[in-house]
């Protein structure tokens, strides 16, 4: 069951990701994303790649999206 | 189950279409390259799934578990090793696109993409 | 004379296509070469539809051949189509990877 | 001396982490740099034919079912495999000697893109894992990325940022491709995949066999510049350095060859990929040459017809029979040795000017004529003239088209190699035989001689491949023939 819900919880965090008109909230939601995928590896045997994706997708790729978005500008306009 | 694996390749081919869409669609930069890692993510998520076994343990042979039983029940390792990989590569890939979103928003001033990634040819031909 | 009016036309359209600055005559010259190769090539391929239907080969290069001189000056379109905007890049990446696929998913009894 | 395989790709990998890292020392750094170039070509002639097995895992043999699997990743090193990646060796060496020449002070990160993206084509040549492949790939298109945007060229960033995004697409999209030969055949061994196709323990006309070859596919036009990629490839050549843009177009040729091999091996049992691959070269031939007919920027039109080149080796190999495949691999031989020099040369003609317009310039005949002279010869050449080579491949593929019954094609192959000629004459007389405007300075420039140097050189390959094809010609067949 924990399966699906993570599968929701990863789509519906990438959809909210790309409609957020403040650029930092769609950092925190990809981060969202990366960490649902994370657990979802743990679930499907792989907990080695599990470890990467969590370190990778729910850390290293939202900092790296906010430093980007605190060098240049927050909105989306 | 073979119902798990369908729903996470409808997920993965969900998350493909949102990067696609996000790649047409979205005029912000940065927005944009977020939703292009997702087709990256969609990708990975399909090749663990093809390693998936259902009811299944871990492929890590633990002192003690008989080995013709681990055989028969563990997961196929294989695409493990090779996700690990793409999912450092796709993390360095986005980090270098940032890198020049940055340098390329000093010289703009704005992040929408039909002013900063415009034709450039007409204006660098003749400059009189 | 109505053919010799379009082709003096496009000589006139060739100059937007050079805009800023001046259009030398090596350029028209050029730019006329690539339009009568663009519409022979393209006409040349079409043949290559006998293999599958000489009919439908025939009916196809007659078309082609009619709507490519009717709309003669084509390559300032063409070169409109092919910038180097990442829009328009992106658009006709999606485009064919999307009929790639969809042809080889759905028309594999086509092989 | 099969160990000297890997050190074909470990030794610029290795050389070029060492450079990066200790690239104040500015004397040293030269001396080391230009060592590992003039090796570069060396091992791969000094190198024995064989197969080497990372970690020293031999095929197993399985007795039940007697099939072979391959666990390790595997190198395997032919005749094809030693020319390429003796050309590419010859070429890294050129494009280091011009750098290391042409500034006082060298960058250390420049020279290690240079040599990553040396050692990832080598990889992307040798090896017969198609993950392995993959992951070399998309290190190429990072050190593609870090070339361009390396230049000072106006405009570099902004190309080096496109051809990343739309890399960012195609890549993954191969991955996805991959990812489902890997769930029909539960390997990545591209031998163990073609005997399970070749076996029929593969259906190949499931849909999934089907869609996994559209997204390689894809990957396949990304890597190679065929439409709808053709204005970024094109773009890309022209926003990088001169001597960078030559190695890149050699890269772009590689590991198109490279992934075209891996493709025919799996999917050469459904003939939809060879009409494939015949319908996008045939697009690539139309768009890249009547682009760069009209185009002003004289790098861009080289670009355009680099890539429109392309669209001849994808001819040869879309035809599918053992000479046509020959023909259109030694086209690519060509085309990496005759593009290099026309973009070193046309380099020169930027140094001397600082002008890049086709408009502006003019009468640089009387001022360097050494250099006009060989840009003329690599013209013809990649026009297809005798005695050069352009012209053997391009008869070679002529005659192939027209045996395998499509006089079609060996028509349009001779229509694009014309209007290749026109472009070049069209631009060598607006450059070099026309009046020279008044405004424009060329008194006092002088033409580096180490590209004066380098331009020799490759006309010299040109030369001796266009008198005697036969060199490479017989290998290259021998080695269709074996994967055929």
């Amino acid at each position: 069951m924990l399966d699906f819900v993570l599968m929701i919880i990863i789509i519906l965090s990438a959809i909210l990701a790309l409609i957020q008109k403040d650029l930092l909230k769609a950092a925190i939601l990809t981060g969202f994303s990366g960490g649902a995928l994370a657990v979802l590896f743990q679930i499907l045997l792989a907990p080695d790649v599990a470890l990467t994706q969590a370190i990778v997708g729910a850390a290293i790729i939202p900092v790296f999206i906010a430093l980007a978005v605190k060098k240049t500008q927050r909105e989306d306009s | 189950m073979a119902q798990t694996q369908l729903a996470i390749l409808l997920t993965s081919i969900a998350l493909v279409v949102i990067g696609l869409y996000s790649a047409i669609f979205i005029d912000n930069i940065i927005k944009k390259i977020i939703g292009i890692s997702f087709i990256e993510e969609g990708a990975n998520l399909f090749i663990v799934a093809i390693g998936y076994k259902a009811g299944g343990v871990v492929p890590i042979l633990m002192p003690g578990m008989d080995t013709s039983w681990f055989a028969a029940n563990a997961a196929y390792p294989l695409p493990f090793g090779l996700v690990l990989t793409s999912i450092v590569i796709g993390a360095s890939t986005l980090a270098v696109m940032l890198a020049l979103v940055m340098v390329l928003y000093r010289r703009y001033g704005t992040l929408s993409t039909k002013v900063m990634l415009a034709d450039t040819s007409k204006q660098e031909e003749y400059n009189e | 004379m109505k053919l010799y009016d379009q082709i003096f036309d496009v000589v006139k359209q060739f100059k937007k296509l050079f805009s800023p600055g001046p259009v030398t005559n090596a350029d028209v010259s050029g730019s006329l070469t690539a339009e009568m190769f663009l519409i022979v090539s393209l006409i040349l391929s079409a043949i290559l539809l006998r293999h599958i239907n000489i009919l439908l080969a025939g009916i196809v290069t007659l078309i082609l051949a009619v709507v490519l001189i009717s709309s003669i000056p084509l390559i300032p379109k063409f070169k409109l189509e092919q910038e180097d905007s990442l829009e328009k890049m992106l658009f006709y990446a999606v485009l064919t990877l999307s009929i790639i696929v969809v042809f080889l998913y759905w028309g594999g009894n086509l092989v | 001396m099969n160990e000297l395989i890997p050190l074909m790709v470990i030794v610029p990998l290795i050389s070029a982490l060492i450079i990066s890292a200790f690239s104040k020392f500015n004397k040293v750094t030269k001396i080391f740099a230009l060592i590992v170039a003039v090796c570069l070509p060396l091992i791969p002639l000094l190198s024995n034919y064989g197969l080497h097995y990372f970690g020293g895992y031999q095929p197993i043999l399985d007795n039940v079912t007697n099939v072979v699997y391959h666990p390790a990743i595997t190198y395997s090193f032919t005749f094809l495999q030693q020319v390429f990646i003796a050309m590419i060796g010859i070429l890294t060496f050129l494009v280091v000697f011009v750098y290391l020449t042409k500034y006082r002070k060298v960058s250390g990160p420049y020279l290690f893109l240079l040599f990553l993206g040396t050692a990832a084509v080598t990889a992307m040549l040798l090896t017969d894992d198609i993950f392995h492949m993959f992951v070399f790939f998309e290190i190429l298109a990072l050190a593609q990325v870090g070339i361009v945007a390396a230049s000072s060229i106006d405009y570099s960033y902004e190309m080096a940022l496109k051809y990343m995004i739309l890399g960012s697409i195609g890549s993954p999209i191969m991955l996805l491709g991959i990812g489902f030969l890997l769930a029909i055949t539960g390997s990545v061994n591209v031998t163990d995949i073609a005997a399970a196709v070749h076996n029929g323990l593969v259906d190949i006309k499931s849909p999934v066999f089907l869609a996994s070859l559209g997204l390689i596919f894809f990957g396949w036009l990304y890597a190679s510049g065929f439409p709808p990629f053709h204005t970024i490839k094109s773009g890309i050549y022209s926003k990088a350095e001169p001597h960078g843009a030559a190695l890149l177009q050699s890269f772009t040729v590689v590991s198109m060859i490279s992934i075209v091999l891996i493709m025919i091996r799996i999917y050469s049992s459904l003939p939809i990929f060879e009409v494939f691959i015949v319908f996008f070269s045939i697009l690539a031939m139309i768009l890249g040459v009547s682009l760069a007919l009209t185009q002003t920027d004289f790098r861009r039109m080289i670009g355009f017809l680099a890539v429109g080149e392309l669209g001849f080796i994808g001819l040869g190999i879309g035809l599918g029979t053992q000479f046509a495949i020959t023909a259109g691999l030694f086209q690519a031989l060509n085309e990496i040795v005759i593009t290099a020099l026309l973009f070193i040369g046309f380099g020169a003609i930027v140094e001397a000017t600082n002008e890049v317009d086709t408009r502006k310039l003019g009468g640089l005949l009387a001022y360097h004529p050494k250099v006009s002279l060989m840009l003329l010869l690599g013209g013809l050449a990649m026009a297809g003239v005798p005695p050069f080579n352009g012209f053997q491949s391009k008869l070679m593929l002529v005659q192939a088209s027209l045996s395998c019954g499509f006089p079609e094609l060996s028509i349009l192959a001779i229509m694009v190699s014309i209007a290749t000629f026109v472009v070049f004459v069209k631009t060598f007389y607006v450059m070099f035989l026309r009046p020279k405007p008044n405004d424009l300075e060329v008194e006092g420039k002088e033409v580096p001689r180490s590209m004066v140097f380098a331009m020799g050189i490759l006309l010299i390959i040109i030369l001796a491949l266009g008198l005697f094809p036969d060199m490479v010609v017989n290998g290259i067949s021998n080695f269709v023939g074996g994967i055929l």
